[in-house]
C-alpha cells in the first residue's frame, strides 16, 4: 500500500462524504475540503457540484492555491458567484453540505470559534465562526480536526458558535431548526458520526495504526463506542497521485505543522 | 457623468471620518483594498466600526493600529498563516467592541441596507450563541406563514473602501474575478473609494457594458493605484505576496513587533 | 417659431422637470419620457442618470425603438442594471423622478391603471400601475396625460393605484409616506401642480392657443386658478431637431394617434 | 454535470403541470419566451398560476387560451399597440383570479422565494388600494427602528420559462442584454426551462465565467428554439416584428378574432 499523510487520508475521509450530484460548498482557510471537493469530483462524484469562497462554482484549477479564496480557485468555472447566493441556495435547502472547521467540538457536535472562557470577557479570543451560526442551521455539515485532543473534543463548548445538536436528542427541533445537522466527525484520529435517539457522538472508524484507547484519552468527554468499529479505508493510489499532483506545495498538510 | 481621479490621500482625507462605518472589501487576503487601510492608518482616523465579513491583514492592522472602535465580522484571520494577533489581544482587553456574526448576517446587514430597509429576515441563527449575544439579530414571525426568523438589522456604512481591476475616471468599475461582497458594499455605503489596478477609457466601458461591475453612480473617488491590493491578491494581476504576509503574521506575535511592521512597513512609506 | 406638435411640447416640458444630475428612471410604454430623459441629456442636464426599463444606464441610442424597454434602449450604457437594483437604490432614496401615466387622475394627484368601476366587479379592468404604488409612496412622481378631459382628470379617483396626495393635506404623512409626491402634472393643454397646504391640484401655464376655459371645462374637478398663469415655453428649434432626429419614426407620437 | 438538451415539446410535457405557478420571463414584449408560452397552449395546460411584472402578449395569449387561473403581475398591456384584450375581459367576467401588485412587490415575491424566505420587507405601498386589497401584503413593523413597512408574501414559482440568448448543453446560460427578472425568477423557482438562440460549447462557458448569467444548477431543460422569442425581441438578434404584434392586437379585440389567431398561429402550428 502507498505511503499518505494523515491530511491526505482526512481529505478523502472528507470526500467520501460527497455523493454524485451534491451540491457542497468549501469556506474560507479550508485547505482539506478544498481537497475533499476535487477528490470527489475527480474519482466518485463527477456531477457534485463544488462551490468555493473564490465565489465561482466547479473550477477546474491546475494547482490549488495558499488561501482557498485565492484566484487560483477561479479557473476555468462556470460561473461568478457570489457568496451571498450561495447562501440564498442553502437557505432554499438546495446546499447538500458544507465542511466546517472549530477550536473546540463537543460531544452533541456544536462548534466554538468564538471565545474561550466567558465571551464577554474571554480567555482566548478566538477568530470568528465564519458561515457557522447560520449554515449549521439549515443543512449537513461535516466537521474537520486535524487534532485530535481533549482541549478540542469537550464535553460542552464555551460557547456555541456553529449550531450541533445542541444539547441532543430533540433540541434542534425545540430551538426551532430542525434540518440538518453535523453528519460526521473526521479528525486526524478517527472518524465518529451521532448516535440517532440522543444525538451523542459515536466512533465509527479508526485510522489505520491508531488505537481505540488513544482515541478515548484523547476525547474530553465519553465517546460512544459501538460494537463494531472498522479501519478507516486509506486512500486510493490514484487519489494520492491526483492531490500530489494538484497540490505540490502541500498546502492540505498547512494545518498539521 | 463627473470625474472622480483623485489621489489616495485625497480619496481618504475627503470621504473617510472619525467615527463612520466603514465596509472593507475582498475576502481573506484576496483584493482587500490594502494601500487605501494603508492610508487611513497613516492619516490616523479614529474610532471607526468597520465592517465585513471574513476579514485577515486588513482588519487586524486597523484594529492594531488604533483606528478602531468596533468591529462588526464573521471572521477574522490570517487563514493558513496565524491568528489575527491584534484583533485578538484588543478583544480580550476589551479594547474593541464585537459585532459577531456568522457570514450570511453580516452581508444580510449590508444588503439590508443596500435595499433600504432597515432589516431583513434570515433562517438559521437559533440556538447559537452568536445570536443569544447579539444587538443586531432579534427573533420575528413570519406574518404569512408565523415561521420564526431571525431579523438581522441593516448596517448602512459611510464609506466602503474597495480595490478592483479596472474603471474609467467617470467610477464605472469593472471587477475582473471573485465578485465577494464588493458590489452590495458599494451599493449600502454613501461613499465608496475604489483604488484600480488600471484606468480604461469610458468607450470601453460602453462597448463592454455586461462587464461593468459596479455603475458610477454607486463610486465618488476612483484612484489609479497599480499593485492596491498588495501584499492581498488581486485576481489574474497577482496572486497574495506570501512572504510578506507570513512577515506580518510573525511581526505581530508582540505589539513591540507589530509596532516596528507598522513603522517600517506603513507609516514612513507611501503608496 | 418652429411649428411642434402636441406630443413635442409635452416631451419638452417633462424634460424640464429633470434638473443636472438628477438620477431618473423611465418605464415600460413610456414614449414621452423616454424622449425627456434624452432631452435632458442632451441639453440643460448632461449629468443626470438615465435608467430605463430596458435595465441600463446613460444608454446612448442612435433612434429611439417603439417598446421603451426596446434593445435600441441599451445601446452604449454604461452597465445592464436589473430593475430591482433600481428600485433599491429609489428604496434608498437615490433616484429622484418618476414619470407616470394614469387612465384617472383626481385633484390630489392619485391615479388609477386598475379599475373602473368597483374594483372586484370592474366595469373596466385596465392594465395595471406598474410601478406606481410602490413608488408614489417614496419619491416624486410628474404625471402625464395625454388626453386632459374630465373622465380622466377627475374629482375622485375609482381606485388609487398610484399615491398621489390621498385625500390632501397631511395626509400622506399619515399614511406613513412622508416622502415625495406628484410633483407636477403635464397634459396635452396644459401644466399644474400642487397647492403647498391643501395638496390640490393648481393651474402652472396653459399651452400655446389653450384657453382658461377649454381647461376648466375639461377638469373634471374645480382647479385652483392662481392669479398669474404663464404660457407654457415651446420647444426650442435645437429640441425639435434632436427629436426629429432620434425619432424619426415618431414613436413620441404614438399616444396621440 | 448533467446534460439537459430537449425538444420543446418534451420540456413542457415534462416541467410544466396544471395548477402550476409559473414565472414568465421578459419584459413587454421583449425577450419573452413566446415559443414556450405557444407550446403550453398547445399542449392544453390548465389552472396555472402566471407570475411576471409588466407583461404582455404572452400573458394575454395564455389568458385567452384558458390555460390561467390567477395572475400575479404589476402590468398586462401591449404597450403603445393597445390593450391585452383577453386579460381585461376575462378579468371582467371574474373568470381569473387577479394578485395585483406594484412592479417591485411582484418582483419582491420572487426575491423572497430566491432567498429561500417566507417574506420580505418593503417600503411604500400604504395608502395604494393595491395594498389594501391585497392578501399578499401585510403592514409590520421593523423590530429595531419600529418604522411601519410592508410585508410581501413570497411567491415560489414551480416552474419558470425564460428564453436567452446562449446556452451550453448542461444548461450554463448567457443572457447579452437586459437581465430583466429572468435570472431572479431562475433562482427562486423549482425548475427553469430556457429556450436558447445558439447552443455553445462548455469550453467557451468556461472561457468566459464573467459572462455567464444562469449557472446550470438553476436549469432543468435546454431547448435550441431559434427565433424562440418571436414576435418579442431578442436583444442584438432581432428586434420585436411589430406587424405581428398589430395582428395580434387587432384580433384580440373579439374573443371571435383572437380564437382564430390562436387556430392559425398557434395551435396549427409548431414551433
Amino acid at each position: 500500500m502507498a505511503e499518505y499523510t494523515t491530511a491526505e487520508l482526512m481529505a478523502v475521509c472528507l470526500a467520501r462524504e460527497i455523493s454524485d450530484g451534491d451540491r457542497v460548498l468549501q469556506g474560507l482557510y479550508s485547505p482539506l475540503p478544498m481537497m475533499a471537493c476535487l477528490l470527489a469530483k475527480r474519482f466518485h462524484a463527477p456531477n457534485m457540484t463544488y462551490f468555493n469562497t473564490a465565489d465561482v462554482i466547479d473550477p477546474e484549477p491546475k494547482k490549488v492555491p495558499f488561501s482557498t479564496a485565492g484566484p487560483a480557485l477561479q479557473e476555468r468555472a462556470v460561473t461568478y458567484i457570489p457568496l451571498w447566493q450561495t447562501f440564498d441556495l442553502a437557505q432554499r435547502g438546495e446546499l447538500d453540505l458544507i465542511f466546517l472547521g472549530a477550536a473546540q467540538v463537543d460531544k452533541h457536535g456544536n462548534t466554538n470559534l468564538s471565545a474561550i472562557g466567558p465571551y464577554e470577557k474571554p480567555k482566548v479570543r478566538l477568530p470568528g465562526g465564519a458561515a457557522s451560526a447560520h449554515l449549521c442551521a439549515i443543512m449537513d455539515t461535516v466537521i474537520w480536526i486535524p487534532r485530535h485532543n481533549n482541549r478540542v473534543l469537550v464535553e460542552k463548548v464555551d460557547f456555541i458558535t456553529g449550531q450541533g445538536y445542541l444539547s441532543g436528542g430533540d433540541a434542534r427541533e425545540k430551538a426551532g431548526i430542525p434540518k440538518g445537522g453535523p453528519r460526521k466527525v473526521v479528525t486526524n484520529l478517527c472518524i465518529m458520526d451521532f448516535e440517532p435517539e440522543t444525538k451523542a457522538m459515536r466512533l465509527v472508524s479508526l485510522h489505520p495504526g491508531v488505537s481505540l484507547e488513544q482515541v478515548k484519552e484523547a476525547t474530553g468527554f465519553e465517546l460512544i463506542i459501538p460494537s463494531e468499529v472498522k479501519e478507516t479505508e486509506p486512500p486510493s493510489p490514484e487519489e494520492l497521485e491526483f492531490m500530489r499532483e494538484i497540490d505540490p506545495k502541500g498546502v492540505r498538510e498547512l494545518e498539521f505543522h | 457623468m463627473k470625474e472622480k481621479l483623485c489621489s489616495l490621500q485625497e480619496a481618504v482625507a475627503t470621504y473617510v471620518h472619525d467615527g463612520d462605518v466603514v465596509a472593507i472589501g475582498g475576502v481573506g487576503r484576496n483584493r482587500a483594498p490594502m494601500a487605501l487601510v494603508r492610508e487611513v492608518i497613516r492619516q490616523g482616523k479614529k474610532n471607526l466600526h468597520i465592517v465585513g465579513r471574513e476579514k485577515g491583514m486588513e482588519f487586524d492592522m486597523l484594529i492594531g493600529a488604533g483606528c478602531v472602535k468596533k468591529v462588526s465580522f464573521a471572521l477574522v484571520s490570517l487563514e493558513e498563516f496565524g491568528l489575527a494577533m491584534n484583533f485578538r489581544r484588543k478583544a480580550q482587553a476589551g479594547e474593541i467592541e464585537l459585532d459577531e456574526h456568522a457570514c450570511n448576517s453580516v452581508i444580510t446587514s449590508l444588503r439590508a441596507a443596500s435595499m433600504g430597509l432597515p432589516f431583513l429576515p434570515l433562517r438559521g441563527m437559533f440556538g447559537s450563541g452568536v445570536f443569544e449575544v447579539s444587538k443586531n439579530l432579534k427573533e420575528i414571525e413570519c406574518p404569512f406563514t408565523g415561521e420564526r426568523l431571525a431579523a438581522v438589522r441593516a448596517i448602512k456604512p459611510n464609506v466602503t473602501l474597495i480595490h478592483a481591476h479596472q474603471a474609467d475616471k467617470y467610477g464605472n468599475v469593472r471587477i475582473m474575478g471573485s465578485p465577494f461582497e464588493d458590489i452590495l458594499k458599494a451599493w449600502a455605503a454613501e461613499k465608496t473609494i475604489v483604488t484600480v489596478e488600471e484606468i480604461i477609457d469610458n468607450d470601453e466601458i460602453r462597448n463592454n457594458p455586461q462587464l461593468t461591475s459596479i455603475p458610477y453612480i454607486y463610486i465618488d473617488a476612483v484612484v489609479h493605484q497599480p499593485k492596491g491590493a498588495w501584499p492581498a491578491s488581486c485576481d489574474s494581476y497577482y496572486d497574495s505576496d506570501i512572504e510578506e504576509i507570513k512577515a506580518y503574521a510573525q511581526a505581530i506575535k508582540s505589539p513591540e513587533g507589530f509596532q516596528e511592521y507598522l513603522e517600517q512597513r506603513v507609516l514612513s512609506r507611501r503608496d
